[in-house]
């Protein structure tokens, strides 16, 4: 299963894979491109990815996430160039009930955002460009200083929503 | 075996979006003395021409894997620097 | 805006509606019928409601989530026959993140549990049929002993995911 | 106004679900003392046929809110009695 594509992103799609009877909770979710980002006015993105990494590590956390929660979980995150309003990554996540849905969606999403090597490069509205640091808009003017990812194991955060 | 220290590992490293740009490459094949870790390669990689933008303690992985410093090389190892993820 | 209806929910046109270029993550919930409850096999649900109640409660709830979330939302709600693995009810919460977007979806699936008034009938698969009481599927033979449902007071309850 | 406690209140009573099964009919037209409540509009529900099985304290709406049994009754108001709530 390929979980990068440069495709537009389907939710009907992803929601009608994790879709099954015994599954009675569904929770999902899109990230999109906004316009603004850092007080600036974001006219499109380009997303890249160190890509066969990238699926593995989308692997592991969908593995964790069904593992942990019993739930069925699909996700597909963009690369190439995006327009505002498009979406980036879309997730559905499946579940007998809806708190194991939700706690696995939502650990998905933090997942790819922590662990998944993908980079995001904004085009602006004033025709300048620049790879996004979320960890200088976070206010760190160096970034963090131990940038080391150290495998999730399941059950050392509280992910319950 | 035996006199290892004297060996060397021969690695390729990947580098990514705004350290490619530092670097001005996204592959380098470094030659390391053995022992190899991810110290030792990001060493080297801090010589080559711009490298020093690089910062010290870079997100890393191994094989396509996340990794830290510490991480001991084995030849042919696939090692990445990875600028801030930015995904999601 | 109608909050009821007896046509399929189409979860990807309550995220147009709720998709905008400041808004960059969109939370969804799915609530499908499950082939089992209780034990026993479900083969389809009918749902009423009192319906100008319902919907006076549901647009109570949308406007509650979004003051508090700052959160575009749209739901619907599906009344009559119900079929294994349809949805019963459809939730995006669009905010400009994605803590206040999952925030918000929560808080609405889980008052419109609590407040709208709507009636599940189970037909299983033995031919019998029984009106859901989930207040007696929780253990309490005789239901909860004060059935009071005060308005949420915004703020009186942490929704935070 | 003046004499207020002989005059009378005239409700429209909603039954739904479960509980309109028990009663036998969605709608029942009640006429109550005043000052009424939604208390007292249950005693009178709970008086006709099968009345009894509605419980003791329900989930109760008045104009189309959630109520209490406290909640007081004008004329024409739109009482509900809830079982218990299984949308979602």
């Amino acid at each position: 299963m390929a979980y990068l594509t440069s495709a537009p992103l389907d939710l009907g799609r992803l929601v009608a894979r994790v879709t099954a009877p015994a599954r009675g909770g569904i929770a999902c979710f899109l990230g999109t491109v906004r316009d603004h980002h850092g007080g600036r006015a974001v006219r499109s993105l380009e997303y890249s990815a160190y890509e066969p990494m990238a699926e593995a590590e989308c692997a592991r956390i969908v593995a964790e996430a069904s593992t942990r929660w019993q739930a069925e979980v699909a996700v597909e995150h963009r690369l190439g160039h995006l327009r505002i309003g498009e979406a980036a990554v879309a997730i559905a996540a499946a579940a007998p009930h809806r708190d194991a849905a939700f706690a696995a969606c939502r650990y998905v999403i933090e997942e790819i955002k922590r662990r998944v090597p993908i980079w995001k490069r904004e085009l602006y509205a004033d025709g300048t460009e620049a790879w996004v640091d979320p960890t200088r808009s976070a206010g760190s003017p160096e970034g963090r200083a131990d940038r080391t990812v150290p495998h999730a194991a399941p059950g050392d955060a509280e992910w319950g929503v | 075996m035996g006199v290892s220290t004297s060996t060397t590992v021969s690695v390729r490293a990947l580098l990514f979006a705004s350290y490619a740009e530092v670097v001005g490459r996204g592959i380098v094949t470094l030659t390391l003395t053995a022992p190899a870790t991810v110290r030792s390669a990001l060493q080297q990689l801090r010589g080559l021409p711009g490298g020093l933008r690089l910062p010290e303690r870079p997100l890393v992985a191994v094989n396509r894997a996340h990794a830290s410093l510490d991480t001991p090389l084995s030849a042919n190892d696939e090692i990445a620097i990875l600028p801030p993820l930015s995904g999601g």
